[in-house]
């Protein structure tokens, strides 16, 4: 999978956007979005990764059971925070006894 | 084969002596040999809380240990078994044996660091051993907070450090399967020919790989909660002791089939041999072990229907629950149907086959008891649990582990073990497991909650018929370990395929040689294909 | 290569008995590293869920905790990070191309961003120290005060969260280290370089958590009058 | 002494949780038998009688693999909706339930009603009337589980469970502690005394005098909380009066449900939800009540509920 060797020029521009999202989302984070606060911070941050991983870590060219090992990887996660999730925002709905 | 011709050919046990050739090897047999005292060891250690366990409930005052004692020791039981015995138990021995020499590898892809994963057990059972010398541990093995973060006053520290190094351990011999699955099969050997125990460890490691880090992780908070008293799960400061439950049977729960995945694997091998018929519905017990390697992560939330989880998480994994029996229920039925006209031998390792398929039917079926959300209030926290997760983890995986031993002992020894008295000790285990747990249905259906020292006299009769069985129990799990042994020295030498069986591991020598194959094999056909098995073999066995 | 027998091959760094081929010794290195990298998302990922719950149910305590955190500091060494990936790749580009020269001053650079970016993590930990805003300190900045048990627990996510990704740096730089002592003794060659190739992927995972890191502790609701 | 091996059904929720038993009992017992007598035939029809045979390939068959995923399947779910039918009955309690506070300590049960007494690990309750418990610890999570009434709830500090029961025939009945919790868990037991209302009256006025909401209302002048909490709104904090079952607006504009968990939570912790239009001002009261006192507050606080202040919402300015 190493017959494909990027240009420096290459590097060097996903170098200079991974920069400047760093630069935005601070910036972004003095701006009141109110609950998009949080979004935005986060879509830059998976940006950054997709970034890294696709240019940097090559993933652009990796074999498909490369690519589901990191889909197997961040589906996990998703497993994780989502159940978790479905007990501590579900915690108030039983309903309120007397209304 | 006369001994002397067996000691003329080099083979991986006369392949170098001394400590030095067995502590540094890289050989994945060996190291499946260091695995296999190792966790016998624990075994023993585990059990023999195990009987101070019983021995106390045989009365219902609490007149042979303390209170505190009690409690360390179904701390130390339950900690011992699960994380030093029962996880490693059949993948690190078995496994670690035979999954290369079944896919026609020279070895597992990463030698040095599976032997890693051996010291790494080591040095986590080192700590787990100083915690109990140094004056035991007494949380329970599930460490709930806030006990074991701040009222605790025993070895909580050394003991989560041990669980926390033998993760690694686990977690890199789950790697080390997978990737050996995936890049050293034989030629020829494609997924769909791989023996149903490869399929299991691999999918064990599945969950190996992606289970383990979150309990390291929970463990470092604990650990960090302790001694730094700074209030991750702490209610004091606004803290969830909740969250602590969910991290941990995110780990602990599909720990279960990391305990029991490998173990049908087994049954699947063992069931085919021993009935000279391919397992019925191959895809189906392959898929199926894949099936509960992925759902078994969905499901944790029915630890914690009592907890203050909300009401909606509840449902939602008490549905999920239900379709991890699926797979599971597809497991036995096809199971029993390979039987179907077979050529069914009654050797030992079949009747530890249909102990399983027997005992594994009813520890999954109360399974569906504890997952119904009304009946699991009842239940739950009771010795109905226990019930159902003993007869889950002993009456199934730990009969699927004696039952691979002795079918692979030949094998791994080049002896034969004395087949009368390992019919006897398996029924001597059967008997007594089902004497041992049986009553503990009704024991949890009546009330009794589990972690008692002390308990209302009207228990009595049932504690008591539990700890007669598991004094049969006991004699049935010691009987191997004499025989056995004998056998070592004593035993007949074993043929290169005593079963007639059909895998690449019998086309080997016994024991294999260094390199498991003279040649690399190259595979033409199916798993369980027994027409390729040449005539006289059949005889032999 | 099939039927080869096992001796057929003498054991070198580039092939290890157990495999037949550089290629399929190459491709399970990767995957093995691919695979360690997710068991970290999972390890990091549990205390994300617990960094999820908390924020969820504290958050404006977590915004004004957060606040106490150096923004600027936090931004620089961000880019510090992200140099430091820009220059892994550029060594793993270096071995690819066979450049022996290239790949040790690229790594030493790696080294170097990663030094830094360890320094200026030791200085903000400092600060906080100094500042009592570490959680089982005495006199904990918030003592006594409501925001107290909730402030705690945002910085005993920030100091875990923070103090295991600067762990995994330092492997790292041991790592890093290492990788430069062999390319000077000449291990690597553009048929051979797998160990660069792995190094940089770790180098690079540990890049992402931190990218994650950045907004999710220093950036909380930062338009919010304190 | 006589051996049990069915416990007692004593509450509504017992025989509903019994006959999802005899369900779960009777298909666990057709499939072990089917299994065993499976095995067992097969074992004997066909077993090895030459060394050297190798039985026909049996194929394998789609429909049948289909037929035992899918009746399984279905079993499930039934099992699936019953269970929860009777979860959501457990979870929700009735309106007209009586009250009980439970407060879990390392090894005791501390009970308290609504009309004043409070009991250590024994229960005294009535038969035939809905009886809600709300429970929180001390130290570490018990579970308080009646097995004849088939309840069982974790009892977690830091904030409050509920569970609810009504007893269906008079009698003692074990009271364990079902969530391990230290050195003397298996102590941390009592004894539920259901019976007839009348004897629960009988009971009830041979206990000291003063309900929770008196002790309630002289801890809330103790404390100096009128100070502020002025029942006029005229204080530098809001007024109490009709406050509980409310809906609150908050600082930051997110709103919340005024129930016994934020009671609790602005005494310990006043900093974590403030009224919208309020300073801070309030300090912690932790370490300086106890669970007890707690739930004694909120009792005073439910009481000052009087009907024509719960129609307004307890928003100011």
């Amino acid at each position: 999978m190493h017959e494909h060797i990027d240009s420096v020029k290459t590097y060097a521009l996903v170098l200079l956007a991974l920069l400047a999202c760093t630069v935005l989302t601070t910036l972004v984070a003095f701006v009141d979005l109110g609950n998009f606060s949080v979004v935005a911070a986060l879509a830059i941050a998976v940006t950054k990764m997709l970034l890294v991983a696709l240019f940097f870590m090559h993933v652009r060219y990796s074999t498909v059971l490369t690519r589901l090992v990191i889909l197997g990887g961040l589906l996990w996660l998703a497993i994780l925070l989502l159940l978790i999730l479905t007990d501590f925002f579900t915690r108030g709905w039983v309903g309120f006894p007397g209304t | 084969m006369t001994t002397a011709v067996l000691q003329e050919r080099e083979h991986y046990l006369n392949a170098g002596y001394g400590l030095k050739s067995w502590l540094l090897t890289k050989d994945h047999k060996r190291i499946a040999v260091l695995y296999f005292i190792t966790i016998s060891i624990f075994f023993a250690i585990g059990g023999f809380f195990a009987s101070m366990i019983r021995l106390e409930l045989a009365t219902p005052a609490g007149d042979l240990v303390s209170s505190e004692t009690y409690n360390k020791l179904f701390t130390m039981h339950g900690v011992i078994m699960v994380f030093f015995f029962l996880i490693p138990s059949v993948p690190a021995t078995m496994g670690n044996f035979f999954l290369p020499i079944m896919i026609g590898a020279r070895d597992l892809a990463f030698p040095k660091i599976n032997l890693l994963s051996w010291y790494l057990l080591i040095i986590g059972g080192g700590f787990a051993i100083f915690a109990m010398v140094a004056g035991g541990v007494d949380t329970g093995w599930t460490f709930y907070t806030p006990y074991s973060t701040t009222y605790s006053n025993t070895y909580v520290i050394a003991t989560a450090l041990g669980i926390f190094v033998a993760g690694f351990s686990s977690i890199l011999t789950g790697l080390n399967f997978i990737v050996t699955v995936h890049r050293m099969r034989a030629p020829g050997m494609t997924w769909f020919r791989m023996p149903l125990f490869v399929w299991a460890n691999y999918a064990t490691g599945v969950i190996q790989v992606l289970g383990t880090p979150v309990i390291a992780v929970t463990l470092v908070l604990v650990f960090c909660e302790r001694v730094f008293h700074i209030g991750i799960f702490d209610p004091a400061l606004g803290g969830d002791p909740v969250l602590f439950q969910h991290l941990f049977w995110f780990y602990s729960h599909p720990a279960v089939y990391i305990m029991v995945l490998p173990a049908m694997g087994v049954i699947s091998e063992l069931v085919s041999t021993f009935s000279r018929k391919p397992v019925f519905g191959y895809p189906f017990v392959a898929f199926s072990s894949m099936a509960i390697a992925v759902i078994g992560f969905l499901v944790w939330g029915h630890h914690l229907f009592v907890s203050g989880q909300s009401l909606y998480a509840g449902l939602v994994f008490s549905f999920l629950s239900y379709f991890v029996a699926i797979p599971s229920a597809v497991k036995v039925f096809n199971w029993t149907a390979t039987l179907y006209k077979g050529s069914i031998s009654y050797a030992t390792p079949m009747l530890y086959a249909f102990g399983f398929i027997g005992l594994f039917t009813i520890g999954g079926l109360t399974g569906l008891f504890v997952a119904a959300l009304g009946m699991d209030v009842h239940v739950t926290d009771t010795y109905f649990v226990i019930a159902h997760f003993h007869y889950v983890m002993v009456g199934g995986t730990v009969m699927a582990y004696l039952g691979g031993v002795h079918y692979w002992w030949p094998k791994m020894t080049g002896r034969m073990y004395p087949e009368g008295w390992a019919k006897l000790s398996a029924l001597f285990i059967f008997v007594g497991f089902n004497l041992t747990f049986f009553p503990q249905f009704i024991l949890g259906y009546l009330g009794m909650p589990r972690r008692y020292h002390v308990y209302p006299p009207e228990f009595q009769v049932l504690h008591l018929a539990s700890s007669l069985g598991a004094t049969v129990l006991a004699l049935g799990y010691v009987l191997p370990a004499i025989y056995l042994g004998w056998s070592l020295r004593y035993g007949p030498i074993a043929s290169a395929n005593p079963w007639g069986a059909s895998g690449l591991e019998w086309q080997t020598p016994s024991p294999p040689p260094k390199h498991n194959f003279d040649q690399i094999p190259v595979v033409t056909h199916e798993a369980y294909d027994y027409t390729t098995v040449p005539q006289e073999v059949l005889e032999v066995g | 290569m099939a039927s080869e027998a096992h001796a057929a091959h003498e054991e070198t760094l580039a092939l290890r008995e157990q495999f037949d081929t550089a290629e399929q010794q190459k491709d399970a290195s990767t995957l093995a590293m691919w695979i360690f990298l997710i068991t970290e998302i999972m390890f990091f990922g549990g205390m994300f869920a617990a960094y999820t719950i908390y924020r969820s149910t504290y958050p404006t305590v977590f915004a004004v905790a957060s606040a106490s955190l150096n923004v600027v500091v936090g931004a620089i060494n961000t880019c510090v990070l992200l140099l430091s990936s820009f220059t892994m790749v550029m060594a793993v580009r270096a071995s690819q191309l066979g450049q022996r020269n290239a790949i040790i001053i690229f790594l030493i650079l790696t080294l170097l961003f990663g030094g830094v970016f360890l320094g200026v993590k030791a200085y903000e930990w400092n600060e906080k120290y100094v500042e009592h805003h570490m959680p089982g300190q005495a006199a904990f900045h918030l003592e006594g005060t409501p925001l107290q048990g909730p402030a705690k627990i945002f910085f005993s996510l920030y100091f875990a969260m923070t103090g295991l990704h600067a762990l995994h740096m330092v492997v790292g730089v041991g790592i890093l280290s290492v990788l430069i002592w062999q390319t000077r003794k000449g291990k690597f060659s553009p048929e051979y370089f797998t160990p660069v190739d792995i190094a940089g992927l770790y180098w690079h995972f540990v890049d992402i958590v931190w990218i994650f890191l950045f907004p999710l502790l220093y950036l909380i609701d930062r338009h919010l009058p304190k | 002494m006589q051996i049990p091996l069915f416990p007692e059904q004593a509450s509504t929720i017992s025989t509903e949780v019994d006959h999802l038993l005899y369900f779960l009992v009777a298909v666990s017992v057709f499939f072990t038998v089917l299994i065993f007598a499976a095995i067992f035939y097969f074992a004997i029809k066909y077993r090895r009688r030459s060394e050297t045979e190798i039985p026909e390939h049996v194929h394998t068959g789609l429909t049948l693999e289909i037929v035992w995923t899918v009746i399984p399947f279905g079993l499930t779910m039934i099992m699936f909706a019953w269970g929860a039918a009777i979860f959501f009955k457990e979870s929700r309690p009735p309106d007209d339930a009586m009250q009980i506070y439970v407060v879990g300590k390392q090894w005791m049960w501390k009970l308290q009603h609504m009309e004043g007494p409070r009991e250590i690990n024994e229960l005294h309750i009535p038969v035939g009337r809905p009886v809600k418990l709300t429970m929180t610890s001390e130290d570490v999570i018990h579970s308080f589980f009646v097995p004849a009434f088939r309840t069982k709830h974790d009892v977690v500090p830091g904030r409050y469970a509920t569970t609810w029961f009504t007893a269906t025939k008079p009698g003692k009945y074990h009271l364990f502690c079902a969530e391990y919790c230290g050195t003397n868990h298996s102590g941390m037991i009592g004894w539920i005394y259901a019976m007839e209302p009348h004897d629960y009256q009988q009971w009830l006025s041979g206990t000291p005098k003063g309900t929770m909401a008196e002790a309630g209302a002289q801890l809330f002048q103790d404390l100096a909380c009128a100070n502020c909490h002025k029942e006029d709104g005229s204080g530098r904090c809001p007024s109490l009066k009709g406050l509980y079952g409310q809906t609150v607006l908050l600082t930051g504009g997110s709103t919340v449900t005024a129930d016994e968990a934020y009671i609790r939570e602005s005494i310990l912790n006043p900093a974590a939800k403030v009224v919208s239009g309020y300073e801070p001002l309030m300090p912690t009261f932790q370490g300086q009540v106890t669970e007890e006192n707690v739930v004694q507050l909120i009792e005073y606080v439910k009481s000052l509920a009087s009907p024509p202040a719960a129609q307004q919402t307890n928003q100011k300015r």
